[in-house]
């Protein structure tokens, strides 16, 4: 009901930016990531993106949709920003969706990515759900002699991630050793305990494991993997399983397990330097996928506003988005796919090994390029 | 008299308050209308809660689940049969009303923290069935794309956060009265009574859990109808709005609200649940930090409200010649 | 493999019925705060979650993979949440005694500022938990191998167990605690202060929830929703077994590890529901057994 | 010994006490009597700290009481005999009798102190039910074992409201005796009892509650000449009173033959 | 002719401890009939049996000719059994107005059921005159938990007598009652309508003598004699009884 000023761009030819990303709760430690990637960006680009002085405002998006979608309104109806980034939780896109389409805002999400009819507004600088698993299949069909088992969590994520694999294992002849040829799903977030699952793997006589589990859950699980009976069972996962934080918590009990994922801290590229060395500048450890999304994120903001003008609707730099074309990152050259909105990018093969006194995720190989 | 200056202040209070959400979304931005438009439906959950803990004697933690089913029948409802807000309102009422019905074996025998566990168990199994039932729930990411309401035929839809703010209040405050006259009558009277101490209504020959049952059932309705005006206001539910925290802190609003009366639950529920929004977007990281700080100081700010002995979940054992109420009685089966 | 499995029905079941009576165990020594604190004393404690968090981050600091540092992160671990718990009972002062609304509004508060004060102070991220390597391995159980530290659980639970049973029932303390649950002023007019009860309760509490930490850290180990984990669980444990009875609890804490091993193992579709489904039905058919004893009409 | 002096009381209703003066000789038992509601438990409750008093000193040997917490005034040697007995349901008897037992402290009567074999010969009843419960106990029993819980905590001071409720016509009798005997002792005790005539039968003082003022307040000895006006204020029949107590001996364990018949008495 | 309630043989033990061993009990229309005994003979177990809120191990209750066996306490009372506790039982948080319209309730038929607020009405007014009977009329707006003892033993005696019995089990009434009230209590008891039958519990035996036409006399849960006041009082028997009861 009130002052009706253009969203978002004020006179100092300054822009208004949301960020909603979990400071708080479950995921508080991907949602600080997503901020600080984000944050590394503008700091190294002295504020600005498109030229213009970045107005950032955070706000909380908690455990879920039902924090983040209050958060979501006060960013997009009182601070009224021009574009939203950020958001963890795939329910948490979703409940903010609604609200996007009624702002006209457009969302450049750095993480979570549930199913949508219309993606009009909808950029993503992560993946689909499904991206990692499709991507490994294909290298777990060549490399392991006999049936793989696999285990997720029971939420869209998990289901997402492991029908990935599934569908593009199935299509090239894989086998499943799961009993009823199904994936078993695991409470979530429930699940503390996972050894009566581990006694199913062991009695299904699988020759590998697929995977995918993220914060504590990974950490649990990667544990008592490495104490159960089927601890030689060698493991695949979609990389979230050893990324971040985690790994540290999981310590050796990581050791040699295999992970697809959209980077890793070594690759090597100019861009990547730049980045891992900015990001060791300001904070202990490596940047994972998370950060780097959100870097790029604001990346293709950089672009987008440029490229959207001297006035900078939100709808200007949603088209502006839409005609970016390839974009150079550190996890290498990458573009956004016209019917998902999401990138079309390469994905690696990547394996928890020692380098130094650490353990890290060390590149192995290059998989697929996937994206739609 | 003393009493009677706080009834008039409390009358004098509830009218000002009344007024200024009246005109409130002419006052205030979009942002807060949204937000009071969600906070009113959880309110309106919050009076449910207070009629079973507080007037009946059964502290739930489960009137999400009934919550819960009115927001779902509303958005099927809403996108496969009807856009009327009325009809949505009713078949939400029922549902949740049918769940509750449901639910009344497992809860009218049990007392006290029992019951709170057991309404806990509900509500956990409710959520759970709403992640998984992916073909009418959309699953953990929950229902997008709800069409908008109109209030009744031959209304227009309510398109903008001031309309829909309008409608949720006029339902809420409908419902509350309808609530607060119900306690007026001998019902409300027995509710209190059988709180007061259950053994005796027996022995005076009343049924009491068919009254349990009834609160029980018209609780689980008001909730439904609650759900309802989620769906309104919010235009996306999933899973995680029914949540554990969701009830935990409807519980802990209706006890700063002083567990037996309604008023007081709605405006205590109301603070908190507006509070924790408000906070999730003012101070990101800190949100949890601050309200569990305001909850220690409602302690101590509202000694009146919470410190009475009364809305305890164990009473005291009962003298040796009344029959102790199940729970103690498990207490004395324990010190057996 | 697989034909081994055909032939031996039984024998993938083996493993987690043993883990279940395992990690019933451990979910036991986790809620032994909140049974002393609710169930004997009636105190509402939903900052039992928080106490035992900080063992567990106590444990994540200090643990180094020698004996040593693990009795010296069980000594300071049990002080602090001992502290703790004094604390909270100054904080309860003014709440009165029996009044469980008003404790689980006060002690939620503490524990929802406590979690995150301590998220804060150690970051998001999980710390590492680091056992003496005796215990870090596996040993072998009928053909199974099996991680060596559940098992540590069996013999800890069996004396907490104890000792709360001995110190409920036995003592002048345990007693005094009882008494005023029933009746405080009473217990003020034989001359001992309720509120010094209250606090000895809270710090014993605090005591046992932080050894239960630090003990539990490399099974339940510290994290953003330890605390709400833990709390739940316990809160199960503690009205399950009957609130206060030392046997009814060991029985739940129990079922419930088997339930959550056995149960999922044997019916993993039901897996999400298991817990609750049972916890409600069998607090229900109880709660009625009662109430037909005492002739609901 | 026990004096009280112009106390006020209340509860958040309103005052119920007002300006309350009471002088308890060491030895002596000084009964309160009046109607239902005038008070007498507030004034009981008062004095043991469980109801705040506003105004007003409450003294034992000199020692300023008011105010207090109700642990420090039981410490300091007060025991009280609630009225509706306020057992501890969960607690067996002899928990209970373990529990009162306060050996420790010196028994600050003349007489030798409380151990709980003495208190179970006292009152047999309760010997054999040392594994109930209390909610398990029959109405008279948990009385004996409210009486039995303050004897144990070697009182100086004895605050008893209505011993006597519920209690068989002959137990009464015997715990009256007992009274006297502790009285003898050397205990100061302040007796709220209903019945006029027991009041008299045992008490030296006895003082008339109405509305919480204290309306009438003599020895009985006056009471024993001329009952008439303590009958009129208590509006009973001014039957013949009993003859004044013996303290010189205890008869405590002298086996009265009693009569169920009071008419007989 | 029968009873209005019989009980038969009714025997209830706790553990080795036998509260009631086959105790047998007969009270007859209008019957003002007393029950007495030592500390701990079982009386008040045995109100319980009858009002059902305790199950006997053996034994039957019938009520007006009915086996009430099964019934729990609230289908007792409804059938016509009242009581009042030997603990005074009221509703704390209510006035004491509402505690007795609340016992009053079940017992009421409105003359136009359709009428909103009928039964209250009604169940008021018989609220107001039993309160003026037992002269609680000037405590009738405080809340029965901020009564004093005796007079919550008052107010529970009304709320058992606005429950219009046919039976009234009353456990030790005048305990804790005043001079003044114990003349009004035997007042009230002595104008019930003649229809109504009450079993009275109580240790004040001036009072029992008074008030009752036939006297029981319980020691350890066994029925030690039965009569008319006079020869309870003169029986050696019953003498001996209650001086044993001491020891
Ligand atoms: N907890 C309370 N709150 C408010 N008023 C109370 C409370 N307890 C007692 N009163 C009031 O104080 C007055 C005195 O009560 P008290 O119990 O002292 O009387 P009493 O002389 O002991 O009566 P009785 O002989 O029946 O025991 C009564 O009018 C009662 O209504
Ligand atoms: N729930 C119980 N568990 C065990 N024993 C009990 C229970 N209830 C009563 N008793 C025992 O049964 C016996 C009879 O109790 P009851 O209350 O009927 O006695 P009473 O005649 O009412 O005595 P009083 O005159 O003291 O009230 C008592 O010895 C008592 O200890
Ligand atoms: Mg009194
Ligand atoms: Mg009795």
């Amino acid at each position: 009901a009130c002052g009706d000023d253009a969203p978002g761009t004020s006179a100092g030819g300054s822009i208004k930016i949301g960020l909603l990303a979990s400071l708080s709760g479950t995921y508080q430690a991907v949602g600080t990531e997503i901020r600080d990637g984000f944050q590394l960006y503008l700091e190294t680009h002295d504020g600005k993106l498109g030229g213009r002085q970045v107005d950032l405002v955070v706000a909380d998006e908690g455990n879920g949709a039902q924090t983040a979608v209050p958060a979501a309104t006060k960013l997009l109806k009182q601070d009224r920003v021009s574009v939203l980034t950020g958001i963890v939780g795939g329910g948490s896109v979703a409940g903010v969706v609604p609200l996007l389409e009624e702002t006209k805002v457009p969302l450049v999400g750095s993480n979570g990515r549930p199913e949508l009819k219309d993606v009009s507004r909808v950029w993503h600088t992560s993946y689909l759900s499904d991206e990692p698993g499709a991507a490994i299949a294909q290298h777990v069909r060549d490399n392991v002699k006999g049936s793989v088992y696999a285990i997720g969590p029971d939420y869209q994520g998990g289901w997402d991630e492991l029908r990935g694999f599934t569908d593009a294992f199935g299509k090239i002849g894989g086998k499943l050793a799961n009993a009823d040829g199904k994936t078993t799903f695991t409470p979530f977030p429930a699940t503390t305990n996972f050894t009566p699952y581990f006694a199913r793997i062991k009695a299904s006589g699988a020759a590998a494991v697929f995977t995918f589990y993220a914060g504590s859950a990974a950490v649990d699980f990667v544990k008592q993997y490495a104490q159960s009976e089927i601890k030689d069972i060698p493991l695949y996962a979609a990389g979230f399983l050893t990324e971040g934080g985690v790994l540290n918590a999981q310590g050796d009990a990581a050791r040699g397990i295999y992970s697809v994922l959209n980077y890793s801290p070594d690759l090597d590229n100019a861009e990547n330097r730049a980045f891992v060395a900015a990001w060791k500048a300001k904070h202990d450890g490596s940047p994972t996928t998370y950060a780097l999304a959100s870097y790029d994120a604001a990346a293709v903001l950089d672009r987008a506003i440029g490229a959207a003008g001297n006035d900078p609707t939100p709808e200007a730099i949603n088209t502006a988005i839409g005609q970016l074309g390839q974009i150079a990152s550190p996890r290498g050259t990458w573009q956004f796919s016209t019917s998902t909105h999401s990138p079309v990018q390469k994905w690696y093969l990547r394996q928890v090994r020692q380098d130094g006194r650490a353990l890290s995720n060390t590149v192995v190989g290059d998989l697929a390029t996937v994206g739609r | 008299m003393r009493h009677e200056v706080i009834r008039r202040a409390r009358g004098a209070i509830a009218a000002l308050v009344l007024a200024g959400l009246v005109v409130a979304p002419w006052v205030v931005d979009d942002y807060t209308t949204a937000i009071l438009a969600r906070t009113l439906a959880l309110a309106l959950v919050g009076v449910s809660v207070a009629l079973l803990t507080g007037v009946a004697g059964l502290p739930t933690l489960g009137q999400t689940a009934p919550y819960a089913a009115g927001a779902y029948a509303c958005a099927v409802v809403g996108s496969r049969v009807s856009d009327v807000g009325i009809v949505q309102l009713a078949v939400a009422a029922g549902a949740g009303a049918v769940l509750a019905a449901l639910t009344v074996p497992l809860v009218v025998h049990a007392r006290g923290v029992v019951v709170l566990m057991i309404t806990l168990a509900i509500g956990e199994l409710a959520v759970v069935v709403l992640g998984r039932w992916r073909s009418v729930t959309g699953g953990t990411d929950g229902l997008a794309g709800i069409a908008a309401v109109r209030p009744f035929w031959g209304l227009p839809t309510l398109a903008n956060d001031q309309s829909r703010y309008l409608y949720a209040l006029v339902v809420t405050a409908t419902l509350v009265g309808a609530v607060l006259l119900l306690l007026r009558t001998r019902a409300g009277l027995l509710l209190r009574a059988g709180r007061d101490d259950e053994a005796r209504l027996r022995a005076s020959g009343h049924r009491v859990p068919l009254y349990l049952s009834g609160a029980h059932i018209a609780a689980g309705a008001i909730a439904g109808a609650a759900g309802s005006l989620l769906v309104v206001a919010q235009q996306y539910i999933s899973p995680a709005d029914f949540g554990f925290d969701t009830s935990a802190l409807l519980l802990l609003g209706v006890v700063i609200g002083g567990t037996a009366s309604v008023g007081g639950a709605l405006v205590g529920a109301a603070l908190v649940i507006a509070a924790r929004d408000w906070l999730f977007g003012l101070l990101p990281g800190h949100a949890p930090l601050v309200l569990g700080l305001l909850f220690v100081a409602t302690v101590y700010l509202l000694p009146t409200g919470v410190n009475r002995a009364r809305s305890r979940l164990r009473p005291p054992e009962a003298p040796s010649h009344q029959p102790a109420a199940p729970e103690q009685a498990a207490v004395a089966e324990s010190h057996r | 493999m697989a034909v081994a499995a055909g032939t031996n029905r039984i024998d993938p079941y083996l493993i987690p019925a043993l883990d279940g009576v395992a990690y019933g165990l451990l979910v036991f020594v986790a809620a032994s705060g909140l049974v002393f604190c609710f169930g004997v004393a009636n105190i509402l404690n939903l900052a039992h979650g928080m106490l035992y968090a900080i063992g567990g981050y106590t444990a994540a600091a200090l643990l180094d993979g020698g004996w040593a540092s693990l009795a010296l992160a069980l000594g300071v671990g049990v002080l602090t949440a001992a502290a703790a718990g004094v604390l909270l009972a100054g904080l309860l002062a003014p709440v009165a005694a029996g009044n469980h609304l008003g404790q689980a509004l006060l002690t939620f508060g503490v524990a929802l500022a406590g979690g995150s004060l301590l998220v804060a102070g150690f970051g998001p991220d999980d710390p590492q938990v680091k056992v003496p390597a005796a215990l870090e391995g596996s040993v072998v159980v009928a053909g199974h191998r099996y991680a060596a530290y559940r098992l540590v659980f069996i013999v800890v639970a069996a004396v907490i167990a104890a000792a709360l049973y001995l110190v409920v029932r036995r003592t002048r303390a345990g007693m005094l605690v009882r008494a005023a649950v029933d009746d405080a002023e009473m217990v003020a007019c034989l001359g001992v202060s309720p509120a010094r009860i209250r606090a000895g309760v809270l710090a014993a509490a605090g005591a046992l929830a932080g050894a239960a930490g630090v003990l539990g850290a490399p099974i339940i180990g510290p994290g953003t929703d330890t605390a709400d984990t833990v709390l739940l669980l316990s809160l199960v444990v503690v009205v399950l077994g009957g609130l206060g009875s030392m046997g009814g609890t060991l029985l739940a804490a129990l079922a419930i590890g088997e339930i959550q091993t056995l149960g999922v193992a044997l019916l993993p579709s039901a897996a999400p529901f298991l817990l609750f489904a049972a916890m409600a039905a069998v607090l229900a058919v109880r709660a009625r057994g009662l109430a037909s004893r005492w002739r609901t009409t | 010994m026990l004096s009280v002096d112009r106390l006020c009381a209340g509860y958040a209703g309103g005052t119920v006490l007002h300006e309350v003066s009471l002088r308890v000789r060491p030895g002596s038992i000084q009964a309160v009597v009046g109607r239902n509601g005038a008070g007498k438990s507030t004034l009981v409750h008062t004095i043991a700290g469980l109801v705040r008093a506003p105004s007003g000193r409450i003294e034992i040997g000199g020692v300023h009481l008011a105010g207090r917490q109700p642990h420090r005034i039981a410490q300091s040697g007060v025991g009280l005999v609630p009225q509706g007995r306020r057992v501890f349901s969960r607690l067996t008897v002899a928990e209970h009798l373990h529990l009162a037992a306060a050996p420790w402290r010196a028994p600050t009567s003349g007489g030798e102190g409380w151990t709980v074999a003495r208190t179970l010969d006292l009152l047999p009843r309760l010997a054999a039910r040392l594994r109930h419960r209390g909610c398990e106990l029959s109405g008279g029993e948990q009385q004996m074992l409210a009486i039995a819980r303050a004897l144990l905590g070697q009182p100086r001071v004895l605050l008893l409201d209505e011993p006597c409720e519920g209690l068989s016509p002959d137990l009464a009798a015997r715990v009256r005796e007992l009274v006297n005997g502790l009285a003898a002792d050397g205990l100061t005790v302040l007796l709220v009892e209903q019945q006029l005539q027991h009041a008299i039968e045992i008490a030296d003082r006895v003082a008339v509650l109405e509305y919480g003022r204290v309306v009438y307040d003599r020895p009985t000895a006056e009471a024993r000449v001329d009952p008439a006006p303590l009958a009129a204020m208590l509006s009973v029949a001014a039957a013949p009173m009993p003859p004044p107590p013996n303290r010189s001996a205890p008869r405590l364990w002298a086996d009265t033959p009693t009569s169920p018949d009071p008419s007989e008495r | 002719m029968t009873g209005l309630l019989e009980a038969q043989g009714v025997t209830v033990r706790y553990g080795s401890l036998a509260a009631l061993d086959s105790v047998d009990l007969c009270v007859h229309d209008g019957q003002r009939h007393a029950l007495i005994g030592p500390n701990g003979a079982g009386k008040t177990t045995l109100l319980n049996v009858i009002g059902g809120s305790t199950r006997p191990q053996r034994g039957t209750v019938s009520f007006d000719g009915r086996n009430v066996g099964q019934l729990g306490p609230a289908a007792r009372a409804r059938r016509g059994i009242n009581r009042i506790h030997q603990r005074p039982a009221v509703f704390p948080t209510l006035t004491a107005t509402e505690n007795i319209v609340v016992a009053a309730l079940p017992r009421v038929i409105p003359r136009r059921r359709w009428w909103p607020g009928g039964r209250r009405r009604i169940a008021h007014h018989r609220a107001g005159t039993l309160l003026d009977q037992m002269g609680l009329a000037d405590v009738a707006a405080v809340p029965a938990g901020h009564l004093a003892h005796g007079q919550r033993r008052q107010l529970e005696i009304a709320m058992a007598l606005a429950g219009r019995p046919r039976l009234l089990l009353l456990d030790e009434p005048a305990a804790g009652l005043s001079a003044i009230e114990v003349g009004r209590l035997s007042e009230v008891l002595r104008t019930l309508p003649r229809a109504v039958a009450v079993l009275l519990v109580e240790h004040r035996l001036d009072l029992v003598y008074a008030l009752s036409d036939t006297v029981t006399v319980l020691r350890d849960g066994r029925t030690l004699a039965a009569g008319t006041p006079d020869e309870i009082r003169t029986s050696p028997l019953v003498r001996q009884a209650y001086a044993d009861g001491v020891a």
